[in-house]
C-alpha cells in the first residue's frame, strides 16, 4: 500500500482532487436463493478540478444518492462497489474512501473532506448545544485551546451573518435558514479541500435559499476548495456551478461547463431538461418527456435512455453509447450525436 | 423560561388528576361491596384472640367513620376525603392501637430504598447494555444477552422471585432470605446494622433489577437502531466523529429521551412488583405490611397503604417529569 | 351571488400552540378574500412560502379545515352551513383536492383503481361497476394511461409522475367544477413535471374545470395560470393578472421572490469563461448580472 | 393477512418459537377435556408420589394428579388471559380510535385519563378489592376489573397509529372518493390498527396473567378454581419445596413461562415487522 495523506495546499495544483474511474456501485440482496441487484452507479467516470464546483444533476431514480454514499464512503450492505475507483488528490493508492484504513479516515474525515448533508436542518444533535457539534467535528483537527477555538468558530460564523449567540442554542431554537447557515459553516470551519453538497438547498424557500447558495459561493472562493454540488433542480445548477454533468438511469449522458450545457445541450435528455424549464416572461410551451424512468433492477439494454427518445435509432437498443468530446470540455454519451459505432 | 413554567403546570396537573382518580378509585372499591366491611374486619380481629368490648366498640366507630357509613352519600364521600388528607386512618387493629400512620411510616422508608435504588440500578444497566447491543449489532455477547432479555422480561415478578429464594435459600444457601436486616441488631448507623440492611436487600432487589433489566434493555436497543437512521447521526459518524462519542452523546443519549418517559410510565407496575417481592422475601416494606394487613382483616391498614401507594407513586413520576426538561431542551416550545 | 363559483370572504384561520397554561396564537390565514366566476374556467395559483398561510387556505377551500372567521360560499352553498352526508358528498361532487406526494395519495395496501371506481360510483350515479370501469378508462386515457396499464396496481408498482396522473383521473371522475392542488408537481421528477403541468392547462381548456394551483414556484406559476395571488404570512400581498403581476411586480415582497427565482438566463450570459483549472483561485465566472 | 402472517413464518425466528411455545401450551390447556378426575376433587390418586410412567408430572399432597390440575390450571389462566385482554381491547380500541380522530380537547381530556390509569399501581387496588369482596370475589370479577386498568397503555399506541393514519394524504384521498367514514375506518385504516391490537393483545394476556398468578399465589383470588397461581398457592400451603414435592411447583411454574415467552415473542416478532425498517432488514428487499 503506498497510501499517503497529501496537503491540499501542496504543491501539486494542476493534479485533479478527485478521479472517478468507471464506477460501478450496485444494491445487492440474496435471500430465498433468489439474488438481484440494483444497478444504481452503472459505470461512471468524471474529474473534479480543484477549486470548482463541479454540479451533478439527475432525477430521484438517477442514482446519483448512491453516487454521493460512494464517493463518501458511506458503503453499507446492501449497497456494494463492484467495479471501478475513486483517487482522492489528498488519498490516493486505495481507489476510495471504502477501502482506507479507519486511522487515515479520522485524519482525513472533516479536515480535507466534509458533507453538507440532504435534509441538513436534522444534522445537529437535537439535545445539545450547537457548540458541541462544533467542538466534536472540528475540534479535533484544529486544536489549540478550547478559547481560541471558539474564537475561530464565531468568526467563521459571521462569514454566514450568524450571530456567536446561535452557539448556546439548541438547534430547534433556530429557524430552518439558520440551521441550514450553521451547517454550511460546520461543514466549512476547517477549510476542507473538498466538500460534498447533497440537495442543500432542496428545503429551503427560495429567498433563503439564494441566500444560502450566495455564502456557500462566496466561502468556496475565499477557501479555494472544490465542491460536489448534487442537486435535481436545473436553476440552482445554472446559478452555482462551473462544470456540471447530467446523470440518467445511473450513468453520466453528458457534461460540459454548466454556461455550455445551457447555451448547447447535446443529449436528447438533456435538451429536453433544459427546453422545459418554465420561465418567467416566456409563453412558449414546454413539453415533458414521455414514459418513466427506467427501473434500474431491469434496465433498458444499451443506451437506457432509448425508450424515451426522439432521436432513437436501432443502435441504440443494442449498444451502450459511451462519453465523447464532442466538442472542448464537452463530453456527450449519445449515438446520434457522436455517430454510430459508439466506442 | 415560561415555556418551562408552562410545562410543570401541565405536570402538576396531571399529578393532581391522578392522585384524584386513585382516591376515586379506592373509594369506590370499598364502596362496592356487598357486604358490611366493618363488621366484617371485626369478626375477622375478634377471632384471633379476646379483645375488651369497649376497644371493639371504638373500632366500630372508627371504622365506621373511615367507610363514611354515616350520612348521605355525599357526606359520606366528603369524611372519605376528609381522613385521606388529612392522613389519618385511625388506629391499626391489627396492631392496636398503633396508629396506621405510624406503621406506614415505618415500612416506607423500606420500600422507598428497595424501589429506588433497584429501579436506578436496573434503568441504569438496562439503557447501557441495551444501547451497547443496539450499536453493536454484531457482538456475540450481547446477542446472547438479546435472548437472555427476552426470557427474562415476560416472567412475572413472583416466579422469579420464587426461584431466587429457591436457588439461594435452599439449593445455594449464602444469602439472608428473609427481613430487612437481622433481628437482633439495633436500627441505628452502625456499620453492622448498615452492612445487614445491604446483605438483605441482595436478593429482593436482585429479582426487581432482573425483571427490569430485560425490559429497558430490549427497549433501548430498538431505540438505539432507529437513532442510528437519523441524519445528526449519519452525518456524525460521515464526519469522523470519535465512535465512542457518537454512541454517547448522540445515539444514547438521544435514545434516553423516550427511556425517561418510560420510567416515569411504569412507576406503577414497577411497585406492584415490590409488593410481590417484599412478600416473597419477608421485606418489611409497604408490600409485606399489605399482605399482612388483608391476612390479619385490618382495613384501616390495607386503605392506609393503597392510598399512600398510589400518593408516592404519582409523586415519584412528577419528580421524574420535573426532571426531564434536563434531558429534552425540546419539551420547553412543544 | 350565482355567477360566482367560488367565493371566499375575509376568512382568517388562527391555530392554538402550546396548551392550558401557555396558549399562543398563529395567525394562518388573515382575512383573505378572492373570488372564482362560474362558467368561466380559469387557473389562480395560490403563490408563497412555507408559513404564508396558502395551504391553510386550500384545505379551508377544500372544506377540510374550518375558518375561524370569514365565510366560505362554494356555487352557492355555505361550506359553514353545510351539514349531513349528502351535502358532504354534494360538495365533493363539486370540487376535488390533487396532494403534493403522489406517493402518500393512495393507501399503500390497496390496489390503485380501487378509489377511482369509487369515486365514478359514488359522485355520478353510475350504474354498476362495469359502466364505472368504462368511465374509468376514459379518464385514465385524458391523462395518458389506460385501465390496462393501472389496473390490479398498488402504488409501489407505479412511478411518481404515474400516480400523480392516477390522482387527476380520479379527481376528475368526480366531474369537478373547481380542482385544488396543492404543490402538485413539486415531488415529480424534472422529466415528467410539464406534462402533468400541462395536464392542468388541457383540464381547463377542454373540460372547463378552474384549478386552483397551490405552489412555492413562481415560473410553474407563470407559465400556467391566469391569475395569481401572492400570500405572506397569512395575508394577500398583490394578486391579479399572472403575467402583469410576475413581469412588473409591486409589492417588494412580490420583487423579493421574483428575484429569488434562479434562472437559467443568468448561465447563459456570454460572459462566461471555461473554469480556470490551475486551482487555488477558482476561475468562478461573474455572474451576477 | 395471510400474507403477514406467512412473511412472518418466513423471516422471524423469534416469530416460529413464540408459536411452538404457545401451541405446546395450547394443547397442554385442551387435554382438560380428556382428564379423567374432576378438577376440584381431591384425594383421587396417592399423595406425593414423584413423576412417574403412571403420573407424568407426579401427584400432590392433596392426592391430585399434577399433569391434569396443570391441563386445567392453565386452561383456566389463559381463558382469564383472553377475557383481560378482550375487555380491555374493546376500551383501549374506543379510547385509542376517538382520542386519535377527534384530536382537540377530547383527545387532550382522554389522554390524562389515560396516563392517569399508566401510572397508578393497580395491585394495592385489587387487593383493596379483595379485601372487601372476600370470598365473593370471582374469577369473572377479577378479570373484569383488571381489564378495567389494563387498557391504557395500548389505546395510547392505538391513538398514536390513528393519528399518524388520518394525518396521511390516502385517508383524504379517501374522502374525497366518497368513501364514508365507517368504510375509511374498516377498510382503509383496520389493515394498519389490526397488527398493533394482536401484538398488544399478546402483551396484555402476559400482564394480566402474571397478576393473576401473583394474586393466587397470595390467596387472593377465587382459590378454588384452579389456576397455575391457585396451584401453586396449594403448594405453599403445604410446604412442597421444604417437603421436597418439587413437582407440585415446577410444573406449573414451566407451563406458565412457557406461555408467557410464547405470547411475548408473538408480540415482539410482530412488533417488528410492523415497524417499516426492521422489515426491510429481514426480508432483505432493500431501497
Amino acid at each position: 500500500m503506498h497510501a499517503s495523506v497529501e496537503q491540499p495546499h501542496g504543491d501539486q495544483e494542476a493534479q485533479p482532487l478527485l478521479v472517478v474511474r468507471d464506477l460501478q456501485a450496485y444494491y445487492r440482496t440474496s435471500h430465498a436463493g433468489v439474488r438481484r441487484g440494483i444497478r444504481a452507479v452503472d459505470g461512471v467516470s468524471f474529474t473534479v478540478r480543484r477549486g470548482e464546483i463541479y454540479g451533478l444533476a439527475g432525477e430521484s431514480s438517477s442514482g446519483k444518492t448512491t453516487l454521493i454514499k460512494s464517493i463518501a464512503g458511506a458503503i453499507k450492505p446492501p449497497l456494494e462497489i463492484v467495479g471501478g475507483s475513486m483517487e482522492f488528490a489528498f488519498l490516493s493508492g486505495y481507489g476510495g474512501l471504502h477501502r482506507a484504513a479507519r486511522a487515515e479516515l479520522e485524519r482525513i474525515r472533516w479536515r480535507h473532506l466534509s458533507y453538507i448533508m440532504q435534509g441538513s436542518m436534522n444534522v445537529l444533535n437535537p439535545v445539545r448545544r450547537v457548540r458541541s457539534s462544533f467542538v466534536d467535528f472540528a475540534y479535533p483537527h484544529i486544536g489549540g485551546s478550547l478559547k481560541q477555538f471558539e474564537q475561530l468558530v464565531v468568526a467563521h460564523l459571521a462569514r454566514v451573518k450568524l450571530d456567536p449567540s446561535v452557539l448556546t442554542a439548541f438547534p430547534h431554537e433556530l429557524s430552518g435558514g439558520m440551521r441550514q447557515r450553521a451547517a454550511l459553516a460546520l461543514a466549512t470551519i476547517c477549510r476542507p479541500g473538498f466538500i460534498i453538497a447533497d440537495e442543500p438547498t432542496t428545503a429551503l424557500d427560495v429567498v433563503v435559499q439564494k441566500e444560502v447558495l450566495g455564502m456557500i459561493r462566496g466561502i468556496q472562493r475565499e477557501t479555494g476548495s472544490s465542491v460536489l454540488f448534487v442537486t435535481h433542480d436545473m436553476g440552482v445548477h445554472a446559478h452555482i456551478t462551473d462544470r456540471l454533468a447530467i446523470m440518467y438511469a445511473g450513468r453520466l449522458v453528458e457534461e460540459a461547463a454548466t454556461a455550455e450545457i445551457f447555451r448547447n445541450p447535446l443529449h436528447p435528455y438533456t435538451k429536453n431538461l433544459i427546453s422545459s424549464l418554465p420561465r418567467i416572461g416566456e409563453d412558449a410551451p414546454r413539453a415533458g418527456l414521455a414514459g418513466a424512468p427506467p427501473n434500474l433492477a431491469d434496465p433498458p439494454s444499451g443506451c437506457r435512455f432509448h425508450p424515451r427518445c426522439p432521436l432513437a435509432s436501432e443502435i441504440c437498443c443494442r449498444e451502450v453509447p459511451v462519453m465523447r468530446e464532442a466538442s472542448s470540455g464537452h463530453r456527450v454519451a449519445c449515438f446520434a450525436v457522436n455517430g454510430g459505432d459508439g466506442a | 423560561m415560561s415555556g418551562y413554567a408552562g410545562y410543570v403546570g401541565r405536570r402538576l396537573a396531571q399529578f393532581l388528576l391522578v392522585v384524584f382518580i386513585g382516591i376515586n378509585i379506592a373509594y369506590v372499591v370499598t364502596h362496592a361491596s356487598p357486604i358490611d366491611p366493618v363488621e366484617q374486619s371485626i369478626s375477622a380481629v375478634t377471632s384471633f384472640g379476646n379483645t375488651a368490648p369497649d376497644a371493639i366498640e371504638q373500632m366500630r366507630k372508627s371504622l365506621r367513620e373511615l367507610y363514611g357509613l354515616g350520612g348521605t352519600p355525599v357526606q359520606q364521600y366528603l369524611t372519605f376525603w376528609k381522613r385521606i388528607l388529612s392522613a389519618d386512618f385511625g388506629p391499626s387493629l391489627s396492631a392496636f392501637p398503633t396508629p396506621v400512620g405510624t406503621l406506614i411510616g415505618r415500612a416506607l422508608p423500606w420500600t422507598a430504598g428497595l424501589l429506588t435504588v433497584s429501579t436506578l440500578i436496573a434503568w441504569v444497566l438496562g439503557n447501557l447494555l441495551g444501547g451497547l447491543a443496539g450499536y453493536y449489532r454484531q457482538s456475540r455477547g450481547l446477542k446472547l444477552m438479546g435472548v437472555i432479555a427476552m426470557g427474562l422480561h415476560p416472567i412475572p415478578y413472583y416466579i422469579l422471585a420464587m426461584l431466587l429464594l429457591i436457588l439461594f435459600g435452599f439449593i445455594w444457601p449464602v444469602l439472608p432470605i428473609s427481613g430487612g436486616a437481622t433481628m437482633n441488631l439495633p436500627q441505628t448507623l452502625t456499620p453492622e446494622f448498615v452492612f445487614s440492611v445491604l446483605q438483605h436487600a441482595v436478593l429482593p432487589a436482585l429479582s426487581l433489577i432482573l425483571i427490569g433489566v430485560g425490559s429497558w434493555f430490549l427497549g433501548m436497543r430498538s431505540l438505539v437502531s432507529n437513532v442510528l437512521a437519523e441524519d445528526y447521526v449519519v452525518y456524525a459518524e460521515l464526519a469522523g466523529v470519535n465512535s465512542w462519542r457518537i454512541l454517547t452523546s448522540y445515539v444514547m443519549r438521544n435514545a434516553l429521551v423516550p427511556q425517561v418517559t418510560g420510567l416515569a410510565m411504569s412507576l406503577g407496575g414497577i411497585f406492584n412488583g415490590a409488593v410481590i417481592t417484599e412478600k416473597v422475601f419477608g421485606y418489611p416494606g409497604l408490600g409485606s405490611l399489605l399482605v399482612d394487613a388483608v391476612y390479619a382483616g385490618d382495613y384501616g391498614l390495607v386503605l392506609g397503604v393503597t392510598t399512600i401507594s398510589i400518593l408516592s407513586v404519582s409523586v415519584g413520576v412528577l419528580a421524574i417529569d420535573l426532571l426531564y426538561p434536563l434531558l429534552d431542551p425540546r419539551v420547553k416550545v412543544s | 351571488m350565482n355567477d360566482l363559483l367560488l367565493d371566499v370572504m375575509e376568512v382568517s384561520k388562527t391555530f392554538a400552540r402550546g396548551r392550558l397554561l401557555s396558549r399562543e396564537k398563529i395567525v394562518a390565514v388573515n382575512k383573505v378574500s378572492m373570488q372564482l366566476a362560474a362558467g368561466q374556467p380559469e387557473i389562480l395559483a395560490i403563490i408563497g412560502e412555507s408559513g404564508s398561510g396558502k395551504t391553510t387556505l386550500a384545505r379551508m377551500i377544500l372544506n377540510m379545515e374550518t375558518p375561524t372567521s370569514g365565510r366560505l360560499v362554494l356555487d352557492g352553498t355555505d361550506l359553514a352551513a353545510m351539514g349531513g352526508n349528502a351535502a358532504r358528498l354534494a360538495f365533493m361532487h363539486k370540487v376535488q383536492p390533487i396532494f403534493q406526494n403522489p406517493f402518500e395519495s393512495f393507501n399503500p395496501l390497496k390496489r390503485v383503481e380501487r378509489y377511482l371506481l369509487m369515486t365514478r360510483l359514488r359522485f355520478t350515479g353510475a350504474a354498476g361497476e362495469s359502466t364505472a370501469a368504462v368511465a374509468v378508462d376514459a379518464a385514465l386515457h385524458k391523462v395518458g394511461l389506460s385501465l390496462k396499464e393501472v389496473g390490479g396496481r398498488y402504488p409501489h408498482e407505479l412511478s411518481g409522475g404515474q400516480l400523480q396522473r392516477v390522482a387527476i383521473a380520479r379527481a376528475l371522475l368526480a366531474e369537478p367544477k373547481l380542482i385544488v392542488a396543492d404543490e402538485p408537481v413539486s415531488m415529480i421528477d424534472a422529466s415528467l413535471r410539464m406534462s402533468i403541468v400541462n395536464l392542468f392547462r388541457t383540464l381547463r381548456d377542454e373540460l372547463g374545470i378552474s384549478i386552483i394551483y397551490v405552489t412555492h414556484d413562481l415560473a410553474t406559476a407563470y407559465y400556467i395560470s391566469d391569475r395569481i395571488m401572492i400570500m405572506q404570512k397569512g395575508s394577500v400581498v398583490e394578486s391579479g393578472d399572472a403575467r402583469t403581476v410576475l413581469k412588473a411586480p409591486r409589492h417588494p415582497y412580490t420583487r423579493q421572490l421574483r428575484e429569488a427565482v434562479l434562472l437559467p438566463e443568468v448561465a447563459s450570459a456570454p460572459a462566461i469563461v471555461t473554469p480556470n483549472m490551475n486551482g487555488l483561485s477558482p476561475g468562478a465566472p461573474e455572474r451576477r448580472a | 393477512m395471510v400474507a403477514f402472517i406467512r412473511e412472518l413464518l418466513r423471516y422471524r425466528t423469534e416469530f416460529r418459537i413464540g408459536l411452538a411455545l404457545v401451541a405446546v401450551v395450547l394443547l397442554l390447556s385442551m387435554m382438560a377435556s380428556f382428564s379423567p378426575y374432576p378438577p376440584d376433587s381431591v384425594y383421587v390418586v396417592p399423595p406425593d408420589l414423584p413423576p412417574s410412567l403412571t403420573y407424568w408430572f407426579g401427584t400432590t399432597s392433596r392426592g391430585q394428579d399434577v399433569f391434569w390440575q396443570v391441563s386445567f390450571a392453565i386452561r383456566n389462566t389463559l381463558l382469564f388471559g383472553g377475557t383481560v385482554a378482550l375487555v380491555s381491547r374493546l376500551v383501549a380500541l374506543a379510547v385509542g380510535l376517538v382520542s386519535g380522530y377527534k384530536g382537540g380537547w377530547v383527545d387532550r381530556a382522554l389522554m390524562s385519563v389515560n396516563d392517569t390509569f399508566i401510572v397508578i399501581p393497580l395491585l394495592p387496588i385489587l387487593v383493596l378489592f379483595y379485601f372487601v369482596m372476600r370470598d365473593r370475589i370471582s374469577w369473572l370479577m377479577l378479570a373484569l376489573i383488571m381489564a378495567c386498568f389494563g387498557w391504557a397503555y395500548d389505546a395510547r399506541l392505538i391513538r398514536s397509529v390513528v393519528m399518524s393514519l388520518r394525518q396521511r394524504e390516502f385517508t383524504q384521498t379517501s374522502l374525497f372518493s366518497g368513501m364514508t367514514t365507517r368504510q375509511i375506518l374498516t377498510e382503509e385504516h383496520l389493515p394498519y390498527v389490526v397488527p398493533i391490537l394482536f401484538s398488544t393483545t399478546m402483551n396484555n394476556m402476559v400482564w394480566s396473567i402474571g397478576l393473576e398468578v401473583t394474586l393466587a399465589v397470595l390467596g387472593f383470588t377465587d382459590i378454588n378454581t384452579p389456576t397455575i397461581g391457585g396451584m401453586i398457592y396449594w403448594a405453599n400451603q403445604h410446604t412442597a419445596m421444604v417437603a421436597g414435592i418439587w413437582w407440585w411447583i415446577a410444573f406449573p411454574t414451566i407451563a406458565v413461562i412457557m406461555a408467557f415467552i410464547g405470547l411475548f415473542l408473538l408480540a415482539v416478532s410482530v412488533n417488528a415487522h410492523i415497524d417499516p425498517r426492521s422489515r426491510l432488514w429481514s426480508t432483505g428487499e432493500a431501497s
